[in-house]
């Protein structure tokens, strides 16, 4: 019964953990974007505007919810949250610290489902973010939102299989899909990481996350220049903020996929380091992914859909396969 | 494409390049004037919103209504209405500027003969009153506050 | 008819021209001038086609780009009140000539956008601001107004001041 | 200075024309016979379409089959304006064409109407005209970078461009007293002479803006998804630029040296020394690297005029055409009495017509000015280079992608309120 009440207090914590965090990415990389192009950024609302997406949200909750004519208006409604509840569903098998640990007393699991299919969760949960999209550019019934929901679909698929693949590589090393294993596999200073061994898988990880996540330099579905919105172009108010808000809890639970997977997780880069709490060494690993994809983000252009397309199948694919065949070798002969 | 090419392509080199100049900008001083907060200061040249001068001694307006300023305006903003005084001079009874027109083109300020109507470094002119665009004498006249430095000895 | 006006203002270039098209075309140019240096022929609407086409093919004068073509209207003269006034330009020779052809109201001058695809938009802005037809223009629509502008908006008798025709209105289906 | 830009662009190969219609004709055939074509309608209030175009296209897939491009949104009936304004009193007008280069404008409606009246103009405001509009040219093509590469998907670029461009607006608003419509040009002359503290004010612009274009270098210049997102993406050879009337840096990046700097020298230029930039390869990067290698061209030559400019008055001693300084109404009665006639008269016009044709940064602007006698004209035709480019883009956007649109139209530098005027 202890248990089932920390599980739900493990949950909420995470949960809110997530929102509020998204909300402050709202603005940090708003902020983090106006002083990259020499601009103070939001500066108005609390110190240095800290309070600028609150002050959004309240804009957006006044704002008419408009709802075209023509939508398919059930799966208009419903799409934003598709997009973004599966992908919260992830930070359920991502570990925030050593397993038995004891708060105030209690001992408890820093997570929240320590079970063995981790990475496959995590996995059917990025497919499943794919058809918010999808949904919301074709119920809107509209040109533009469907050339960007159809670039989105394409797009997701393709990069899902490198991503997928460059998993399989971690997967052998640690010998196990649960990611406390994986954490557990990777313990002691930070050579012991996987990124070392996985530096391949690595970069095909981050480049494909960047895919998945719909950001600059593969932001092809929103598409600012050229489909204006792309995929939430008939989208207001509330809807669209679900859509941006989604945008950046899709970005921490990518980025804390990556930390466990790559980077040892809640482990410290040295053995001494341990006594800073794992969850705190998460954070700070998350967040400089966070910044990380910012600054792709704000430094470069586009690809186009053709090219977008060849680097996924011609290059990444290969590459992944072939790092998995390598990293098997090495494997099974040692 | 040699090695060296392989190499940087692998490597990301011009895409980390790149990052480190956005990177810098990040971290270097910004650019930005916080306007309200503090102000920029117009060059001497700068056209803003007119101003009627007046002798500084006497405190009579330089203007002698000759109309010419009314009609080089190529935007037609500007009404003058005079009278002639007894001792036949013509006098100034209404200077009206419709800001709303306006294009601050200056052509006023060139055409005058007596340095009478000139730009002043006022950019002020944002209101939420459409009323608050005609500017009348009395406005002008209070406005020469803001005409450059060098205009005003004149 | 042809009496060049101060044909010595003109450059050696322009004179080549001038003395080539003296001899190509002779008595259908109707008028030749220069002013300030700027050589000008006018040619009737029958010919126009027939002399712009020559003016970009004949090896000599190569006049490869047109630089504009424009409307304009004289109500004084009553007989031909509109003027279609063409600019070429030679690339190679960098030199500049201008042909104008006079049309009287309702009269129609061949299209030259078989020619030249950049008179397209040239001849609609034309057509819609003076009300001169080109025949065979592929698109002869209003390009600068609204579609259902009324009246030709360059012509020196259109009115200054009020409100003629075009209000946008559509049905909600997109169609304007 | 030499333009630094030169040897990286020797890799730059010199495809011949018929090397670059093939590629064209590659890129045509992406569209297929039996393509099932989606119209979509993209503007006029597109983020990407530089102001109120409008164009239909017709789509298969990510395929671009046909474009119909449609202007007029902005049109403001300049031409019936100015025919009903004295000669002076259109030089406000001109400036409202395009923003950015707006004493380009002013300068090319002034020599049209010195070409008209036959005013022959000092050699010091000869000089300031070329510097001015090498001024124009510097802003322009700075800006034009930001917005091509922001277009792309990099929108760190366009704010840092805007930075280095207000160098050049507080020199605009030292030089004229206005940062963007600047009416500075005067018939016979500029308005005003250089003042103080602008020389040293130029020359560390000058000293900053190339610093900060090598940061754009690092920035762009060998970005992978720059070059793939440009290479022989919108070619257009020299034949169709003539065809189509485009002109400018998009038929120089076509091979073509075409300059009226050059060919029919207005302002100075005719005795400064620089060269004509070229390109061969009539893609997006052909036009930024010819677009960057011209910014050099007009630092040499701004540098040229502040050291070469000489003494004198900066506009003509004409009593017929021009209004005189203030400086002169304000002492001598003659002057005075020209002031009013200019002014409750207006300008005494030859009658008959002239065509003047100017370089700005975008193309060839033309003024085209029919004078009945009268000081209002007759008629007024502005041929502006952006009209022709918003034409172009059906032949030039025909076979490539959705998203090369946005790259291709602002390759070619558009501007709506020249286009409609």
């Amino acid at each position: 019964m202890t248990q089932f009440i920390f599980l739900i207090i493990k949950a909420a914590i995470v949960f809110f953990f997530c929102v509020g965090l998204a909300a402050m990415l709202i603005w940090g990389e708003r902020k983090y974007a106006g002083w990259m192009q020499s601009r103070l950024g939001p500066n108005y609302a609390g110190p240095m505007g800290v309070l600028q997406t609150f002050g959004d949200l309240a804009k957006l909750l006044r704002k008419e919810d408009v709802i075209p004519d023509t939508v398919d208006k059930p799966v208009f409604r419903a799409a934003p949250y598709l997009l973004w509840v599966p992908a919260a569903l992830t930070m359920a098998v991502i570990p925030f610290g050593g397993m038995d640990a004891k708060i105030f007393g209690w001992r408890t699991d820093l997570v929240i489902a320590n079970f063995d299919a981790g990475i496959v969760l995590f996995l059917a949960m990025g497919s499943l973010a794919v058809y918010g999209v999808v949904f919301a550019g074709w119920s809107s019934n509209s040109r533009w939102a469907l050339i960007g929901a159809l670039r989105s679909g394409a797009q997701m698929i393709s990069y899902e299989l490198s991503m997928g693949l460059s998993l399989v590589g971690v997967m052998i090393l640690a010998g196990s899909m649960n990611l406390v294993q994986i954490v557990d596999y990777q313990s002691g200073a930070f050579w012991h990481w996987n990124f070392i061994p996985q530096l391949v898988g690595f970069v095909i990880f981050f480049i494909a996350s960047i895919a998945e996540l719909n950001r600059t330099p593969f932001d092809l579905p929103e598409a600012e220049q050229e489909l204006v919105a792309g995929y939430m172009n008939e989208y207001t108010g509330m809807r669209w903020g679900i859509f941006m808000f989604s945008e950046y809890v899709n970005m921490i639970v990518m980025s804390a996929i990556m930390a466990t997977l790559f980077f040892g997780g809640w482990r410290a880069p040295f053995e001494s380091w341990n006594v800073i709490p794992g969850f705190l060494w998460l954070i700070a690993k998350m967040m400089g992914f966070i910044i990380l994809y910012m600054w792709v983000r704000w430094s470069v252009p586009r690809y186009r859909y053709n090219q977008l397309m060849s680097l996924g199948w011609k290059i990444l694919f290969p590459l992944a396969l072939a790092n998995l065949a390598v990293t098997a070798l090495v494997v099974t002969v040692k | 494409m040699g090695l060296i090419d392989i190499i940087k392509k692998a490597t990301f080199f011009e895409i980390l390049q790149g990052m480190s100049v956005t990177g810098k900008y990040a971290a270097s001083k910004k650019f930005t004037i916080e306007y309200p907060k503090e102000k920029s200061i117009p060059y001497p040249r700068f056209r803003g919103s007119q101003a009627l001068l007046a002798d500084p001694v006497t405190g009579e307006l330089n203007c002698d209504a000759c109309h010419l300023c009314e009609t080089i305006c190529p935007s037609q903003c500007i009404t003058i209405e005079s009278s002639e005084t007894p001792d036949g001079k013509k006098s100034l009874d209404e200077f009206t500027i419709d800001l709303s027109r306006c294009v601050f083109c200056g052509f006023c300020e060139e055409v005058c003969p007596r340095a009478a109507i000139v730009m002043t470094a006022n950019y002020e002119l944002a209101s939420y009153d459409k009323r608050d665009f005609i500017l009348t004498k009395e406005w002008l006249i209070a406005n020469a506050v803001h005409a450059h430095k060098e205009l005003k000895g004149r | 008819m042809a009496a060049a006006k101060n044909i010595d203002e003109l450059s050696p270039a322009h004179k080549q021209v001038a003395s080539h098209l003296q001899g190509k075309f002779g008595k259908r140019l109707l008028e030749t001038s220069s002013f300030r240096g700027d050589l000008t022929y006018v040619v009737s609407p029958q010919d126009w086609l027939e002399v712009l086409t020559y003016c970009r093919d004949a090896e000599e004068l190569r006049f490869d780009r047109l630089d504009s073509l424009l409307g304009n209207h004289f109500p004084e003269r009553e007989d031909q009140p509109f003027e279609v006034i063409a600019h070429l330009v030679s690339i190679p020779h960098t030199t500049r000539i201008r042909i104008k052809t006079r049309l009287a109201e309702g009269e129609t001058l061949p299209t030259v956008t078989g020619v030249w695809p950049s008179a397209s938009f040239d001849e609609r802005e034309t057509w819609e601001m003076f009300g001169v037809v080109f025949e065979g223009h592929p698109n002869l629509t209003r390009l600068l107004t609204v579609p259902d502008f009324d009246g030709y908006p360059l012509r020196k008798d259109f009115p200054l001041q009020g409100r003629v025709g075009g209000r946008i209105r559509w049905n909600f289906k997109g169609e304007i | 200075m030499s333009a630094p830009l030169e040897e990286k662009v020797e890799q730059r190969t010199r495809p011949t024309l018929e090397e670059l219609k093939e590629r064209k004709a590659r890129n045509r055939q992406r569209v297929s016979d039996n393509a099932e074509v989606m119209t979509i309608s993209m503007g006029p209030h597109h983020p990407s379409t530089h102001g109120v175009f409008r164009m239909d296209l017709d789509l298969d897939g990510e395929v671009i089959v046909d474009v119909r491009p449609e202007v007029g949104n902005l049109h403001r009936g300049m031409e019936k304006l100015a025919e009903s304004k004295t000669y002076h009193q259109i030089i406000p007008l001109t400036d409202r064409l395009h923003y950015v280069v707006s004493f380009s404008q002013n300068e090319g409606y002034c020599e049209a109407v010195e070409k008209l009246m036959g005013i022959e103009v000092p050699e010091r405001a000869k000089y300031i005209r070329s510097m001015c509009h090498e001024m124009c040219r510097i802003a322009n093509h700075i800006i034009w970078l930001g917005f091509l590469v922001m277009d792309l998907g990099a929108i760190t670029f366009q704010q840092i461009t805007f930075r280095e461009r207000e160098y050049i607006m507080d020199l605009w608003e030292m030089l004229t007293g206005a940062r963007l419509t600047h009416s500075f040009a005067r018939i016979g002359g500029v308005a005003k002479d250089i003042p103080d503290g602008f020389r040293e004010k130029m020359a560390a612009a000058l000293e900053v803006i190339p610093k900060r274009m090598a940061e754009y270098d690092r920035l762009i210049r060998n970005n992978r998804i720059f070059l793939a997102r440009g290479k022989d993406v919108g070619i257009f050879t020299s034949e169709d630029c003539a065809a189509w009337r485009v002109t400018g840096p998009t038929l120089r990046a076509a091979g073509c040296p075409r300059d009226l700097r050059k060919d029919e020298p207005f302002a100075a230029y005719d005795q400064l020394d620089f060269n004509v930039c070229v390109e061969y390869e009539a893609d997006v990067i052909a036009r930024y690297v010819l677009r960057m290698n011209e910014i050099y061209e007009s630092i040499k030559i701004i540098k040229q005029c502040l050291d070469e400019m000489p003494d004198g008055p900066v506009i003509a001693e004409d009593a017929f055409h021009v209004i005189p300084p203030k400086k002169d109404v304000l002492r001598s009665s003659a002057a005075m009495i020209q002031d009013f006639v200019q002014v409750f008269r207006g300008p005494q016009v030859p009658k008959g017509e002239v065509y003047k044709a100017v370089e700005t940064s975008q193309g060839e602007l033309a003024f085209y000015i029919v004078s009945d006698g009268s000081p209002k004209p007759q008629r007024l035709r502005i041929t502006t280079p952006c009209f022709y480019h918003c034409q172009a883009m059906q032949p030039l956007l025909q076979g490539e992608m959705l998203a090369d649109i946005v790259g291709i139209f602002c390759g070619v530098d558009v501007c709506l309120g020249s286009c409609d005027r």
